[in-house]
C-alpha cells in the first residue's frame, strides 16, 4: 500500500521488530539501572518475599515459547496452545499480584516491592501486546515469525526481570 | 572578466559576521566576574581564562575564513574547480580532531585537574567546620560551638520561629551550638568545610565571588570546601530552582580577620542560652 | 503503485496517510506551538525587565519558564524536525511513501492531543508544571513544594507520555524507511546528508527516550501511589512529611541519559539539512561528505555516555566527574570536523546569495559561537562556576534554539517550492532573515555575558542580588528589546508564507538546479511522488561543477549525463545583490 | 509500539490505586482539631432551633495560665535586610509561640466550644477577617474564623512574602506568593475548610500564624493577660476546648444558666 515490494516490506518488518526490541531493552535497562542505583544508594532497602506463583508463571511462559517453536516446525499446529499458555501467564501474574497484596505487600510498602510491581506490571503490559500480535498472526500467518520472535524476546525479558529482582 | 565587487547582500553578511565577532571578542574581554575571593576560585578563573583565549582564537580564525570565502566566492568565476582529492578531505578530518583534543583536554587535565582535586578529593587541614541547611527559602547556618560537636537534629523538632533547624532541646551538645539565619561569618585564610543538608527540595550553594557551587540534595549529605582570601561581605545564592521563592533565597557571607570571627561567635546567642 | 490517492477532504488533508501532508501538518502544528512558546518567552523577558510592575506571581512565572522550555524543545523543534523528516525522507530516497503510512498518521494524531494537554495544563488549579523543564524531583513530585506540582505536573507527564509515544512511532518509520525503502542504486554512501541527519537523530532518539519513559513512570508513581523512588522525608510548613527515603539524583541520571542525546536529536537534523543546502548555492560538492558522516557516528556514540556533565556539582564522585568531563570535551572534536566541512564547502564557491543560503551561512556562524560555549560547561572546573547561570541558558539556546531554528528556516525557504509549488518572496525573505539571525545570535551571546557575571537562571527578580546590579541588570534591556524584535520579525515570515501561497512565482520542478532526487518530480510533488517508474540513482548527491567550464551538475538520477545551469546574468545579479534590505538589516 | 498503550495503562493504574495501596499514614499524625457539630446531630436530635445573638444571654469567661519556664528566643531576621531594618536598636521581637505574662498568663490560646450545641442551628458567619503581614510578622498571630466569613490576608511590606497554609496532615490549604506591597489574598471560608491551619511564609521562616476555622460563633483568643470570654451563649452544658500551637489542647465541661457567666480557667505546662 506504500508502493514498496514485498521483500522490502518484510525487510521493513524485520527492522521494525529489531528497533522495537532495542527500545524495549533500553526501557528495561533504564529500570534495571534505577534498581541498582536505588538499592545501593544507602537508603534503607529490604527485600520482599516474591510470591511462589512467580516460578509457576515462569514455567508457563517458557512452555508457551516452546509450544510456539514446536508449532513452527509442525506448520502451525500448536500456536493456539502457545497463545493459551500466554494468557495463562497473564492470569497467573495477576494472581501473583493479589497473593502479594493479600500478604500485605503494596506498591508503596518499600522500594523493592515498588520495583516488583513496576517491572512485572510493565512486562505484563508488553506480554499483552505480544498476545495481541500472536492473535493477529493466527489470522495473518505472514506475521507469525515476527510475533513469535517478539514472544521469545518477552520470555527473555521475563528472565531478565526476575534476575534483576532476585540477584541484584 | 573584470573584478566586480561582490553583491551588497554578501557585503552586508560579511559586515554582520565581522561586527559580531569583534563585539563578542570585546564583550568577553570585559572582566565580568567580580574580584575572585577564594583560593579555589583562582584555579577556576584560570580555567575560564584559558578557555576564553583558546575558543576566542578559534572563533576569530573561523569567522576570518568564513568572511574570506564569502568575499572570494563569485557566482560567475570560470576558474576550473579541481575537486579536492580524498586524502585532503581526510587530512581536514584529522586536523580539527587533533587540535580540539589538545585544546579541550588540556583545559580539563592540565589546567583544571588540580583545582578539581583540591575541591573534592583532598581533605583540608585545620578547617572551619560548619553546617548549612537549605530550606524553602532560607539558608540556615549552624556552628558546633565550643565543644566542636553538633547537637542531634530531627525533622520532627523543626519550628520556623523557635528551632528552625530542628535541634534536640535536650541534647547537651546542642546547648552551645550557634545558629544564624542567612548570615555566615568566616575567618580569612582558613579553609571552610561546610556540611550541606536540606529540609525539603534540592538547593544549591553558590557564592559568585568564591566561584564555588555545590548542590544540596535531600537524603544525600554533601560537602563544600573553599578558602576565603579577601575580607568582605559576599552574597550566598541558591542556584537550583527550589520553588516560588527561589529568587529570594539569599544569604550573606562575611569574611573577616580570625579574631573578629571569634568575637562575632562569642557575641552570638547560643541555642541553649536564655535570651 | 502506491496506495490509491484519497479523494475526500478528510482522508486527503486531515487523516492523511501521505507523508508529505503529514509532514506539513507537523510543521504547521510546530508553528502554532512556537507562537505559544514565543509568547511565553516575551512574558518572561518582560517580567525580568520590570519585576517591580508585578505582572504576575512568582509561581506563575515558574510555570511560564517551565512550559516555555518544554514546548520549545519537544513541541516546536522536535516537531518541526519530524515534519521535515516526514516530508523529505521518501522524496530524497526515491520512495513512494513511508514504510508504515498508517503508523505515520497515528504518530501525528498522537502528537496533537499531547499539545492540547500541555496547553490545557495552564488552566488547572495551581497552574502548569513549575519545576523547570528538567522536572527535578522532589520539587516536581511533592505538591506542597510548589503550586504547579499539582495537577499541572500530572498533565505534563501525560503530555510527555503521548509525545514519546508519537516520537517513537515516527522514529520507527524513519528508521525502517531509510534502511529498507531506498530506490535502486541509492547506496548509504549516496544518501543526501539531510537524510543521514534524520537517520542518526532517529536512532539516538529511539535509544534515549525509553529511560526517560522509565523516569516518568517512576515519578508518576511517587506522585500518585506513594512510592519513594525519588522523594525523601521533608519538612514543609514545620510539618514532617514521611515520604520515605528515595534518591533524587536517580531521576537526574535517567533524565540526562535522555536529555543529552535529545539535544543532538534536535541539533543534528537542522545542521545536516544546512550541509545539504549549501552545495546547491555554492555549486560545489559538499566538502568531506564521508568525514561528516563518520563524525556524526562518533558524536552520537559519545552523546550517550556523557550525561553526567549536567551533574558536576551534585557531589558525584570526583573521579566519575573527571571521566564525564574528559569524555564530554572529546565531543568538540567531531563537531569541529563538521564545522570545518561546513566552512570548506564554501571554498572557491560560486555563491548564490538566495535566502536559504543566507540562513545556512548564519547557521555556520551560530555553530561557531555556540559550539565553543560548550567547552566552558563540559570542563568540570569552569562548570562549577557556570552551572545554572545564564551562561548555560545562552549556550543551549544558541545551539538548540538559534542553530536549529536558523537551519529549519533555511530548509523551509529551500523546500517550500517542493511543498507548495511556489517560491517564497526573496525581499520579504531577506527582511525576515535579518530580523531573525541578528537578534537570535545577539540575544544569546549577551546571555553568555550575564552568565560570566554569575547571574543565576530561573530567578523571578534578578534584582534581589546586589552582585547583579550593574552590567548583569543593564544587559537585560537589549536582550528584551531584541526578543520583541525577533518575535515581530516572525510576522514577516508568516506574511511571506501567505503572500507566496497566494501569488508567489511558480517554482517548476527544480528552481535551485539541485541534484538530489526530490527535485526531479513536479512541485508540489504528486501523490506517490515519482510517477510511474521510480528513479534509478547513478551518483552521489552533490556532483556539482562538472562538465567543461564546470557549470554543469549531475542529477542523482541523471544516469551520469551532465545537466547545465547558467550562471546568474549580470542584471539578475544586481537584482539579487542590490536590494537594500541587506544594509538596513546589518 | 505497545509502549504507548502501556504508558497510559500505567497512568490510569497509578491514578486508580493512588492512596488505596497505602498502609502507613503519609504524614506525621497531629491532633486533627476540626470541629464539627454535625457529627453529634447524627445522634438523632430532632428539634434544632436557629441561633441568633438575642437568644444567648449566658457566657463563659476565664484566664489561661502557664506553669514552668517558657523560652522565648529572639527572632533572627538576618536573612532579610528589609525585615531587620523594620526594627530599631533593640532588634526584632521575640518568638511569639509561647507568650507568657509576668504572672504566668498565656496568650495566643484559641478557646472555643466543641460540643453541647447540638440543638442549635447556626447561620454562616458574615464579615471579613483580616490578617496583615507587617514588619515581617503576622498580625494577629492566632486568628479564629467562622465558616462563611471572608478571610483577607494582606502584604503591607515592600518585600515578597508567600502565604502557605496547610492543615495538620500537611496538606495545603493555599500557597501563594505576594511579591508586591498591597497584594491581598481573599478566600471565602466554606464548611469544608473547618479545621486548624498553620500558615507560614517560606521566605521568612520565623513568620507563623494559626488560623482556626470553626462552625459556631463562640470562640476567642486569649490576650496577653491570658483572658478570654465567650458571650451570648444560650444556657446549656458545653465542652470548652483551649488550644495552644505548641502545647496542644485541653478541654473542660461547663454548665451555664441564662444571664449567668461561668468562670473557668485552663493551665498549660511543658
Amino acid at each position: 500500500m506504500n508502493g514498496i515490494t514485498a521483500e522490502q516490506q518484510s525487510a521493513c518488518n524485520r527492522t521494525l521488530l529489531a528497533a522495537l526490541v532495542a527500545t524495549v531493552v533500553m526501557l528495561f535497562t533504564g529500570f534495571a539501572a534505577a534498581y541498582l542505583e536505588r538499592s545501593t544508594s544507602g537508603a534503607t532497602w529490604e527485600r520482599i518475599k516474591l510470591p511462589p506463583l512467580v516460578l509457576v508463571n515462569t514455567a508457563i511462559l517458557v512452555a508457551s515459547s516452546l509450544a510456539l517453536e514446536w508449532a513452527r516446525r509442525h506448520d502451525g499446529r500448536g500456536n493456539k496452545l502457545g497463545i493459551a499458555l500466554g494468557f495463562a501467564f497473564v492470569i497467573g501474574q495477576t494472581a501473583a499480584f493479589f497473593q502479594l497484596r493479600a500478604a500485605g505487600v503494596f506498591v508503596s510498602s518499600n522500594a523493592h516491592a515498588s520495583f516488583f510491581y513496576l517491572l512485572t506490571g510493565l512486562h505484563a503490559a508488553h506480554v499483552v501486546g505480544g498476545l495481541i500480535a500472536l492473535l493477529a498472526a493466527v489470522r495473518k500467518p505472514r506475521l507469525m515469525q515476527f510475533a513469535r520472535t517478539f514472544w521469545h524476546f518477552m520470555g527473555g525479558i521475563w528472565i531478565y526481570v526476575l534476575a534483576v529482582l532476585t540477584v541484584l | 572578466m573584470e573584478k566586480r565587487k561582490p553583491p551588497r547582500i554578501i557585503i552586508a553578511l560579511v559586515a554582520f559576521f565581522a561586527i559580531f565577532t569583534i563585539l563578542s571578542v570585546i564583550g568577553f574581554a570585559v572582566p565580568w566576574r567580580s574580584e575572585v575571593a577564594s583560593e579555589e576560585g583562582q584555579g577556576i578563573d584560570a580555567v575560564i581564562t584559558y578557555l576564553l583565549f583558546a575558543t576566542g582564537a578559534l572563533v576569530i580564525v573561523g569567522h576570518a575564513i568564513l568572511i574570506r570565502f564569502l568575499l572570494k566566492g563569485r557566482d560567475d568565476q570560470t576558474t576550473a574547480y579541481v575537486r579536492p582529492p580524498a586524502k585532503v578531505e581526510w587530512m581536514w578530518g584529522v586536523i580539527p580532531v587533533i587540535v580540539m583534543m589538545l585544546l579541550a583536554e588540556a583545559g580539563v587535565l592540565v589546567v583544571g585537574s588540580a583545582t578539581w582535586d583540591k575541591l573534592y578529593a583532598e581533605t583540608p587541614t585545620n578547617p572551619v567546620v560548619l553546617e548549612v541547611v537549605g530550606k524553602q527559602f532560607e539558608w540556615l547556618i549552624r556552628y558546633p560551638g565550643k565543644d566542636n560537636t553538633y547537637g542531634a537534629y530531627d525533622f520532627k523538632w523543626v519550628n520556623g520561629a523557635d528551632n528552625p533547624m530542628g535541634i534536640d532541646e535536650d541534647d547537651d551538645a546542642a546547648m552551645d551550638d550557634i545558629i544564624s539565619r542567612g548570615t555566615m561569618y568566616l575567618p580569612r585564610g582558613r579553609t571552610a568545610q561546610i556540611r550541606l543538608r536540606t529540609h525539603d527540595v534540592i538547593h544549591s550553594f553558590f557564592v559568585p565571588d568564591f566561584r564555588v557551587k555545590q548542590d544540596v540534595i535531600p537524603g544525600f549529605p554533601t560537602e563544600i570546601r573553599f578558602t576565603p582570601t579577601v575580607n568582605g561581605v559576599y552574597e550566598l545564592v541558591c542556584t537550583e530552582l527550589c520553588g516560588l521563592g527561589h529568587y529570594k533565597m539569599r544569604g550573606t557571607v562575611h569574611v573577616v580577620d580570625p579574631e573578629d570571627y571569634e568575637a562575632w561567635l562569642n557575641k552570638r546567642p547560643t541555642f541553649g542560652g536564655e535570651d | 503503485m502506491s496506495h490509491a490517492e484519497p479523494q475526500s477532504f478528510i482522508s486527503k488533508y486531515i487523516f492523511s496517510f501521505d507523508h508529505k501532508v503529514i509532514g506539513i501538518q507537523y510543521m504547521i502544528t510546530a508553528i502554532v506551538m512556537a507562537l505559544f512558546g514565543g509568547g511565553l518567552a516575551l512574558m518572561i523577558r518582560t517580567q525580568l525587565q520590570h519585576p517591580e510592575m508585578g505582572l504576575f506571581a512568582p509561581e506563575a512565572y515558574l510555570s511560564y519558564v517551565t512550559m516555555h522550555g518544554t514546548i520549545m524543545v519537544f513541541f516546536v523543534v522536535s516537531m518541526a524536525i519530524s515534519g521535515f523528516g516526514n516530508f523529505l525522507i521518501p522524496l530524497q530516497i526515491g520512495a513512494r511513501d513511508m514504510a508504515y503510512p498508517f503508523l505515520n498518521m497515528l504518530s501525528y494524531w498522537t502528537m496533537v492531543p499531547a499539545c492540547l494537554i500541555m496547553i490545557a495544563s495552564f488552566f488547572v488549579p495551581g497552574g502548569a508544571a513549575a519545576a523547570g523543564w528538567t522536572m527535578y524531583p522532589p520539587l516536581s513530585a511533592v505538591e506542597q513544594t510548589v503550586p504547579g506540582s499539582g495537577i499541572g505536573t500530572t498533565l505534563w507527564i501525560l503530555g510527555m507520555a503521548l509525545f514519546i509515544a508519537s516520537f517513537t512511532m515516527g522514529g520507527l518509520n524513519f528508521l525502517t524507511t531509510i534502511l529498507n525503502c531506498r530506490t535502486k542504486g541509492l547506496t548509504m554512501w549516496r544518501l543526501p546528508l539531510a537524510t543521514w541527519g534524520f537517520l542518526v537523530a532517529t536512532v539516538l532518539g529511539l535509544l534515549a527516550f525509553p529511560p526517560l519513559t522509565s523516569a516518568a513512570i517512576m515519578l508518576l508513581f511517587d506522585r500518585h501511589v506513594d512510592t519513594s523512588f525519588f522523594v525523601t522525608d521533608m519538612v514543609i510548613n514545620d510539618q514532617l512529611l514521611n515520604l520515605g527515603d528515595g534518591t533524587p539524583l536517580l531521576f537526574q541520571h535517567l533524565f540526562w541519559f535522555l536529555g543529552h542525546p535529545e539535544v543532538y536529536v534536535l541539533v543534528i537534523p537542522p545542521l545536516l539539512m544546512t550541509m545539504d543546502i549549501i552545495p546547491v548555492f555554492t555549486r560545489r560538492p559538499a566538502f568531506g561528505y564521508r568525514q561528516s558522516i563518520w563524525a556524526l557516528g562518533v558524536i552520537s556514540f559519545l552523546s550517550m555516555i556523557v550525561w553526567g556533565h549536567h551533574m558536576f556539582v551534585t557531589g558525584m564522585n570526583p573521579y566519575i566527574g573527571k571521566y564525564f568531563s574528559i569524555a564530554t570535551v572529546i565531543i568538540t572534536a567531531p563537531f569541529a570536523v563538521l564545522g570545518v566541512n561546513l566552512l570548506a564547502s564554501l571554498w572557491r564557491a560560486r555563491l548564490r546569495p538566495a535566502v536559504p543560503m543566507l540562513f545556512a551561512l548564519a547557521v555556520i556562524s551560530a555553530v561557531g559561537f555556540g559550539g565553543f560555549g560548550g567547552l566552558f560547561l563540559g570542563t568540570m572546573v569552569s562548570d562549577i562556576y557556570f552551572h545554572e547561570t545564564y551562561f548555560v541558558v545562552g549556550h543551549f539556546h544558541l545551539m538548540i534554539g538559534t542553530v536549529t531554528l536558523l537551519g529549519i528556516f533555511a530548509a523551509w525557504y529551500f523546500w517550500f517550492p517542493k511543498m507548495f509549488g511556489k517560491k517564497m518572496d526573496e525581499n520579504l525573505g531577506r527582511w525576515h532573515f535579518w530580523l531573525t539571525a541578528l537578534p537570535m545570535i545577539a540575544i544569546f551571546l549577551l546571555m553568555h555575558l550575564q552568565g560570566m557575571g554569575g547571574m543565576v537562571r530561573r530567578t523571578f527578580d534578578p534584582g534581589t542580588y546586589e552582585y547583579n546590579a550593574g552590567m548583569n541588570m543593564a544587559l537585560r534591556f537589549p536582550i528584551t528589546i531584541m526578543a520583541y524584535v525577533l518575535f515581530i520579525g516572525q510576522m514577516i515570515f508568516f506574511w511571506n508564507i501567505v503572500r507566496s501561497l497566494k501569488r508567489g512565482e511558480p517554482a517548476g520542478e527544480n528552481p535551485w538546479d539541485a541534484a538530489t532526487l526530490e527535485w526531479i518530480t513536479p512541485s508540489p510533488a504528486p501523490h506517490g511522488n515519482f510517477g510511474a517508474a521510480l528513479p534509478v540513482v547513478s551518483c552521489g548527491p552533490y556532483e556539482y561543477s562538472v562538465g567543461e567550464d564546470g557549470f554543469g551538475y549531475l542529477p542523482q538520477s541523471g544516469g551520469g549525463e551532465v545537466a547545465v545551469h547558467s550562471p546568474a546574468s549580470a542584471e539578475e545579479r544586481e537584482e539579487t545583490g542590490g536590494t537594500d534590505s541587506g544594509e538596513t538589516g546589518a | 509500539m505497545f509502549r504507548y498503550f502501556l504508558m497510559l495503562l500505567l497512568l490510569t493504574f497509578a491514578v486508580a490505586c493512588g492512596g488505596s495501596d497505602k498502609p502507613a499514614p503519609k504524614t506525621s499524625g497531629g491532633d486533627s482539631a476540626a470541629v464539627d457539630e454535625d457529627d453529634e446531630d447524627d445522634t438523632g436530635i430532632s428539634v434544632r432551633q436557629t441561633y441568633s445573638a438575642d437568644k444567648g444571654t449566658a457566657g463563659v469567661k476565664g484566664t489561661i495560665k502557664f506553669e514552668g519556664k517558657a523560652r522565648r528566643r529572639p527572632i533572627d531576621m538576618g536573612s532579610e535586610k528589609y525585615c531587620e531594618n523594620c526594627y530599631g536598636e533593640d532588634g526584632p521581637p521575640k518568638s511569639e509561640s509561647v507568650v507568657v505574662g509576668e504572672n504566668g498568663e498565656l496568650a495566643n490560646v484559641f478557646v472555643h466550644i466543641t460540643s453541647g450545641l447540638k440543638n442549635w442551628k447556626f447561620q454562616k458567619g458574615t464579615g471579613e477577617v483580616h490578617i496583615d503581614q507587617i514588619k515581617c510578622m503576622y498580625v494577629p498571630h492566632v486568628t479564629g474564623v467562622q465558616v462563611g466569613q471572608t478571610l483577607k490576608i494582606a502584604n503591607s511590606d515592600s518585600v515578597m512574602h508567600n502565604i502557605h497554609a496547610s492543615d495538620k496532615s500537611g496538606d495545603d490549604w493555599f500557597n501563594q506568593g505576594q511579591p508586591n506591597k498591597g497584594d491581598v489574598f481573599t478566600r471565602e471560608v466554606g464548611g469544608s475548610d473547618a479545621g486548624f491551619y498553620t500558615m507560614k511564609c517560606d521566605v521568612h521562616g520565623w513568620m507563623a500564624a494559626y488560623i482556626c476555622v470553626v462552625k459556631n460563633p463562640f470562640f476567642a483568643v486569649s490576650g496577653t493577660d491570658g483572658a478570654f470570654s465567650l458571650d451570648k451563649l444560650p444556657a446549656g452544658t458545653y465542652t470548652v476546648e483551649a488550644w495552644h500551637e505548641k502545647y496542644g489542647k485541653k478541654t473542660q465541661q461547663v454548665t451555664v444558666k441564662d444571664g449567668e457567666t461561668a468562670e473557668i480557667s485552663f493551665t498549660f505546662s511543658k
